[in-house]
């Protein structure tokens, strides 16, 4: 077994130490070290995408990294999408929309619509179904999510 | 009740499992984490087909971390092999003994402090195979010469049965203007829920009791069979599944074996033990549907009436056979002739042994085979008498003055109106207008195809359907089996909140939801005062060996449990009403959740305090009269009846219909398959929340282009699977998921409380013969055939390559 | 589906991860965005026993102008080239290719000198390099050599850069809109899936709409990415035309170095009739979007 | 996997028999070989490490020149296993001489077995083709 490393990382906008081995996986570390368990793991080879995180404000698959690599990183998790006890306009919209059913690949989808409505606030729908084809659902057929992104993207235009 | 104008049934009332789910705090089952819980990994075979010389664990025990290991062995020591509705079961343990069949099939177990460390140690086993020949290819695992599987069984073939239902098919064929025939092959695929198996399970050596936590759909009737395997008393193993599974689709109902497996290594190791199956396990070893290969004939007038099919249908469920297998071929039974008014059939069909990857159902069980023969046939039918494809099916609908319809095989139709709903159809996707698109697409020589399927939905499986694998004459020597029941309680507490437990549990299908539409309703009371309870623990829940998530037995079965439980719950209540209020029971009046005389409602008395009599101040309620306030439920459909003697059986007992018409673009130069326009017309009966059934037919929409284009689990010749990552198993992506225009043609059924049926299944069944359909059409002017699926793009580039090489 | 244990090191200069490599033998591997390479460790198919990350090394993360070349760091990640004006402006088929790796969340970790060591036939910016003509700097303990894209695709998964070796560098011509037609055409079973053909094109195109130069470049038809050199000569010189796109596209697919293999999702023959097809699509893309010519 | 295809040496067919029947030549050309051991006449015990880009196996295997008719042909039977899978063959060599040169032609069946085949589909054909094709091209070399 090779040595314990340190991993400190901000999560959620919380602080994390914790002595891992480096091979644990960085969505093992979520789920297991720090017990956040909204994360889904799916595949572990970076195809399904329901690990999906924002790792220093970029989606990234976090069944693809090492633990002891995102040391002194800013991550957010499903956990900290909605704040102060309030949905956030997505999962406002994917509730309306009924665009989750088992919810199982939702962390992923969330936090990639997430990024994706950061850098495209007026998408086509082509972009949106295009920007949720990097996670895989089995239960929706995408149509419902697809139109949950336009309305949560028209959301957010008002709000702001 | 059906038809009753209701306040919150019917409207597309906003799930309520979706809170948790979209903050990250669902619970599945990798979120369980209990005390001392240990880690399981699988060794698995490498070889499709090979006899196990020697398993040496001294390595992995002393390995860093580990705890135990298990094999085949201990396994069979402490096991028995799971009985299966078959004659000759095979010898199916969950762990290898003597000998593995498929790619996958667990030999060992390691269970360590973590999972990486269990990795670690299943590296350090070495095992001792002395490999034989494998067979893939189902006709050829009944040719005499092939590499026999089981030795107890003598030959590959696990199931072999002849029906004959109406007029001989001979006499037939010499009525008949022409008899069309071909060969279909069915492949492979799965559900592949984005959450795969998972097992924690314990056992307390002290009372021998095993507590076995997993994702399965259901207790069902498989936390009896695992009992039996693990020759326990029922009772003595409790059964937990969390509120939340992630995506089922008849896959999970094949995770008991690891129950059965994890309980077993739980009990030699002393810990409790969790067991994760991984992407590249489930994808080689979990569950897929049969591949099936079909010979099939129809005979059919020069008027385009069919008078009968013959067909002999190929299934092969792999290495093992294993429940609720052979239901494969045989849960279609009743509605084989589907939405079509035939009298006659002739059927033959084997169910073999091959090295692959083991079955169960898949959203649609058997039918998507079935139609996909028995569609594509239709169409094949119409162009030899040349004649549209619309048009044979309204020449061969049941009619809907034919309602009630019993089939040739048994199936009992209460209601539909399948010429109207197809109409429908034909109008969403502008029929007339996309033929003469097509007509000028040809022209122009571009490949445009439009493929129909017009198909029954059967849901709520009858448990007698599995009979059917033995003859008459085999089931006289066993007890009946018949039922399609679901459970469930409706309680009130002392507060005056109610809440249900269902036995439905479902994997995203929203019951939380539309049980709070449907209670709300009942009680008069606003959804969000419903508390829906979907665990299942069989120390504690109300079940039966029918019940659980599978077959779309939610909207007919479940609710009906929901209502009549909610009513009894409501008649004990007016009981006590009309005690406090001092009348008589007749005259209560259930209204906005307020109980009163009909002749004095400003004398009002809410649910809340008539609970509150009941728990609170139980002296004081009627004579004779339990405390406290709920009702039970655990209905079963009254058309559930065990097969008779000329083996016809109504398999299901709602029964749906489901048009489907797709417009398709073939690329000639690279086989590239473009969706141009689609409709799918459900009678799902009553729709009970519309939000959520749309989300049905969209899913299993996406699943079946799965099926026909994209998935499937491969084998070479040496029976290697060659899909175990998804960078080869292929689930669509939204890019691949076209717009679909759905509607609905309501024919309440009127076997089920609400008039609802079965909606999660439907086009899973109806798509893969469409997409065959349109395809087929779209290359019908090279001369070219659609036989098998799924179409990718490289297979249709040499359907086209040969057949223009052919013509040139 | 847990990676094997590691040792795992963190320098900070090209100098320190050579050194490691050093010491740490044949059986270190170097992980840079790691897209390929954790899955495969997750798979237990790669087992390295010591990793060497080189993400710290800062110095390997840029891209610049630098005369007619642009100039990227192997530490570059494919979504920073993709989404950049400078790779748009100038050489804009990368950026396009760029749009077919995976998903989003994959470019956004994945690095250009991982594709390239990674070296999948089929991948896209080995691909596009490979039509692009680039030159990659590799260092090792004593120097650096530069290889031209054909010399550095070996065989399937197999690059020219030694264990000893680190790609430090790669140098892409620029290839602007104003004078080039260019395309990155592929076929894939599915979105976002590695393609079955892929095809880069590259015409460098005079003010009479003549095609001064062609470069075309395959994937998944070979164990390495190839030029489709009889095409690019009868390219050469040329007013494009219908006919003669046709006649390239089959020059294309019918080139000694065009050998594809049969795997489960398409079969050799149909690769090989793609390789032609999307020559053509490629070529006909090219041409028709070309700006010049408006 | 069917494999077949003939590979053309500059040297007699005798020497070619001959190279291919010899211990230390067989351990150079193998593709990865660490030890090759000769258990009985046309027997061996092989040890090899092969890596295809990060996938580095070492695998344990026995192969057995069987049938031999020197020097015009012999059927190769093989099989082998390590941790990333298994590896089955036989195939039926045969040489003929084609002027100052050797053909050799190989017609057999390969079966890639284990985590390979499972989640390598895509190219194990590819490779398995380019390993031989290495192979004979070091028998080559050494017959030079």
């Amino acid at each position: 077994m090779a040595d314990k490393r340190q991993v400190k990382v901000t999560v959620n906008g919380v602080e994390y130490e914790r002595y891992v081995e480096p091979r644990m996986l960085l969505s093992d570390f979520l789920r297991e070290e720090l017990q956040l368990l909204g994360t889904h793991v799916g595949c572990e080879h970076g195809i399904c995408g329901a690990c999906t995180i924002l790792f220093n404000g970029e989606p990234i698959r976090s069944c693809l990294m090492f633990a002891v690599q995102a040391t002194g990183a800013k991550i957010m998790t499903v956990e900290g999408i909605a704040e102060n006890g309030k949905l956030h306009p997505i999962q406002e919209a994917f509730n309306e929309h009924h665009a989750l059913q088992c919810g199982f690949c939702t962390p992923g989808m969330l936090i990639t619509i997430y990024h994706f409505l950061s850098e495209h606030p007026n998408p086509t729908e082509e972009e949106a179904q295009e920007a949720v084809s990097g996670v895989l659902c089995r239960c929706t057929g995408y149509t419902q999510i697809v139109e949950a992104v336009m309305a949560a993207a028209e959301k957010m235009r008002n709000a702001a | 009740m059906s038809g009753e104008k209701k306040k919150w049934v019917g409207t597309s009332y906003k799930r309520k499992e979706d809170m948790r789910l979209l903050t990250g705090r669902g619970t599945f089952m990798d979120d369980i984490l209990l005390p001392n819980m240990k880690h399981a990994a699988i060794l698995r075979s490498p070889y499709a087909h090979a006899k196990i010389l020697d398993v040496d664990i001294s390595e992995a025990l002393k390995a860093p971390g580990v705890i135990g290991v298990v094999t085949g062995e201990d396994v069979k020591q402490e096991s028995k092999p799971y009985p299966c509705g078959v004659t000759i079961p095979t010898k199916y343990y969950t762990c290898a003994v003597d000998k593995v069949r498929f790619v996958g099939e667990p030999v060992a177990v390691v269970v360590a402090e973590n999972r990486y460390l269990a990795e670690d140690a299943l590296d350090l086993i070495e095992v001792d195979y002395d490999p034989l020949d494998a067979v893939v290819n189902i006709e050829k695992a009944i040719e005499p010469d092939a590499p026999v599987l089981h030795e107890n069984i003598g030959s590959n073939v696990y199931n072999h049965r002849f029906f004959k239902y109406g007029t001989d098919w001979d006499t037939l064929c010499q009525e008949a203007d022409e008899v069309v025939k071909w060969k279909f092959n069915f492949p492979k695929y799965a559900g592949s829920p984005i959450e795969t198996y998972g097992v924690i399970a314990t056992y307390n050596a002290y009372d021998k009791s095993y507590v076995v936590y997993n994702n399965y759909q259901g207790p069902f009737v498989n936390h009896a069979l695992t009992a039996m395997a693990l020759g326990v008393p029922e009772n003595k193993m409790r059964w937990i599944i969390p509120t939340d599974i992630g995506g089922g689709f008849g896959t999970k109902t094949g995770i008991y074996p690891y129950c059965a497996l994890m309980a077993i290594v739980a009990k030699k190791t002393g810990v409790t033990v969790k067991w994760i199956e991984d992407r590249r396990e489930h994808l080689m070893a979990s569950a897929t549907c049969t591949d099936r290969v079909t010979y099939i004939e129809a005979a059919v007038s020069k008027e385009g009436k069919i008078l009968g099919l013959k067909d002999k249908a190929m299934d092969t469920s792999g290495g093992y056979i294993r429940p609720p297998e052979p239901g494969c071929a045989y849960r279609s039974t009743g509605n084989h002739t589907g939405a079509y008014d035939i009298r006659n059939l002739d059927r033959e069909v084997y169910i073999v042994a091959t090295n692959k990857g083991l079955t169960a159902p898949l959203r649609g069980y058997g039918c998507q085979e079935l139609y996909f023969s028995t569609e594509r046939i239709t169409d094949m039918a119409a162009a030899k008498l040349g004649m549209d494809p619309a048009e044979i099916r309204f020449k061969n609908f049941i009619q809907p003055e034919q309602m009630p319809y019993t089939t040739a095989t048994g199936g009992y139709y209460d209601v539909g109106n399948y010429p109207a709903a197809f109409k429908k159809c034909l109008d969403l996707v502008e029929y007339e207008k996309m033929r003469e698109y097509q007509k000028k697409a040809r022209e122009e020589g571009r490949l445009v195809g439009i493929g129909l399927a017009s198909v029954t939905d059967p849901s709520v499986t009858n448990i007698a359907y599995v009979a059917i694998g033995k003859t008459a004459e085999e089931r006289k020597n066993e007890r009946d089996k018949s039922g399609s029941g679901e459970a469930a309680i409706v309680k009130v507490d002392p507060l005056g909140g109610i809440t249900v437990i269902c036995s439905t549990n479902p994997q995203g299908q929203g019951h939380e939801t539309v049980i709070s539409q449907i209670v709300a309703d009942e009680f008069g009371v606003h959804p969000d005062q419903v508390v829906v309870d979907s665990v299942v623990d069989s120390s504690d829940r109300l079940y039966s060996i029918t019940t659980g998530s599978f077959s779309s037995r939610f909207a007919s079965s479940g609710t009906t449990a929901i209502v009549r439980a909610s009513r009894q719950c409501l008649e004990k209540a007016k009981k006590i009403a009309a005690h406090l209020l001092k009348i008589d029971l007749e005259d209560v009046v259930v209204e906005d959740g307020k109980f009163f005389g009909k002749d004095n409602p400003e004398k009002a008395i809410k649910l809340r305090h008539i609970a509150g009599a009941a728990h609170w101040n139980q002296y004081d309620l009627p004579e004779g009269m339990d405390a406290g306030l709920f009702g039970t439920s655990l209905w079963t459909m009254p058309t559930s009846r065990p097969p008779d003697a000329q083996d016809r059986v109504n398999s299901s007992n709602t029964y749906g219909f489901v048009a489907e018409a797709i417009v398709v673009e073939v690329d000639k130069e690279t086989g590239e398959v473009k969706f141009l326009k689609w409709a799918s017309v459900h009678d799902a009966g009553t729709i009970l929340n519309p939000q959520i059934v749309r989300g049905q037919v969209l899913g299993s929409i996406v699943q079946a282009i799965g099926g026909s284009m994209y998935e499937e689990q491969a084998y070479d010749e040496n029976g290697q699977c060659l899909t175990a990552s998804f960078a080869d198993y292929l689930c669509p992506t939204a890019m691949e998921m076209p717009k679909v225009d759905v509607d609905h043609f309501e024919s309440p059924s009127v076997l089920t409380a609400l008039g609802s049926k079965g909606a999660g299944e439907g086009s899973s069944m109806s798509v893969p013969p469409a997409i065959g359909n349109a395809i087929a059409d779209a290359l019908a002017p090279l001369g070219a055939v659609v036989d098998e699926l799924p179409m990718t793009p490289s297979k249709i580039w040499h359907l086209i390559n040969d057949a223009t090489a052919q013509t040139n | 589906m847990k990676p094997t244990a590691f040792e795992y090191f963190t320098p900070t200069t090209v100098q320190e991860a050579l050194q490691l490599l050093e010491s740490q033998g044949d059986e270190a591997k170097i992980i840079a965005g790691g897209q390929s390479l954790v899955a495969m460790m997750n798979f237990r198919a790669a087992r390295p026993e010591a990793l060497i990350d080189i993400n710290n090394i800062k110095e390997l993360d840029y891209f610049r102008e630098e005369g007619d070349e642009i100039v990227i760091g192997a530490l570059t990640r494919e979504r920073t080239l993709e989404v950049s004006p400078l790779i748009k402006e100038k050489c804009p088929v990368l950026a396009k290719a760029i749009t077919h790796i995976g998903h989003l969340a994959i470019r956004f970790r994945g690095t250009v000198g991982g594709t390239l060591v990674h070296a999948d036939p089929t991948a896209e910016i080995p691909v596009t390099s490979l039509a692009l003509d680039a030159k990659m700097k590799i260092v090792s303990p004593s120097g650096e050599r530069v290889l031209s894209a054909d010399e550095f695709f070996v065989t399937y998964l197999t690059s020219a850069v030694e264990e000893n070796e680190l790609l430090v560098e790669v140098r892409i011509p620029t290839f602007p809109s104003k004078t080039t037609a260019w395309s990155y055409v592929d076929i894939s079973r599915r979105f976002g899936d590695f393609a079955i053909v892929g095809v880069a094109t590259i015409l460098s195109m005079d003010d009479a709409g003549v095609c001064k130069e062609a470069r075309i470049a395959l994937g998944g038809v070979a164990p390495t990415p190839v030029r489709a050199k009889d095409a690019e000569a009868l390219l050469a010189g040329q007013k494009l035309t219908g006919e003669l796109i046709e006649e390239a596209a089959i020059k294309a697919a019918e080139g000694d170095n065009v050998d594809p293999d049969s795997d489960y999702h398409a079969t050799a023959e149909y690769r090989k009739a793609m390789a032609k097809v999307l020559t053509k699509r490629g070529l006909t893309e090219a041409w028709t979007t070309f700006e010049g010519s408006k | 996997m069917k494999i077949e295809g003939t590979y053309t040496f500059k040297a007699p067919q005798e020497k070619v028999w001959e190279t291919f029947n010899t211990v230390e030549h067989l351990q150079k050309a193998l593709p990865g070989c660490e030890k090759l051991e000769e258990t009985e006449p046309g027997k061996y015990d092989v040890y090899l490490k092969i890596g295809i880009s990060a996938v580095k196996g070492k695998y344990k295997g026995k192969f057995e020149i069987a049938d031999p008719q020197p020097p015009n042909s012999y059927k190769l039977v093989g099989q082998g296993k390590g941790l990333p899978g298994y590896v089955k063959g036989e195939a039926l060599i045969s040489l003929s001489q084609d002027g100052e040169n050797t053909v050799l032609a190989y017609d057999g069946d390969v079966q890639v077995g284990g985590l390979l085949a499972g989640i390598g589909q895509r190219m194990i054909g590819g490779i398995s083709k380019m390993m031989l094709e290495q192979f004979f091209k070091s028998m080559d070399d050494i017959l030079k």
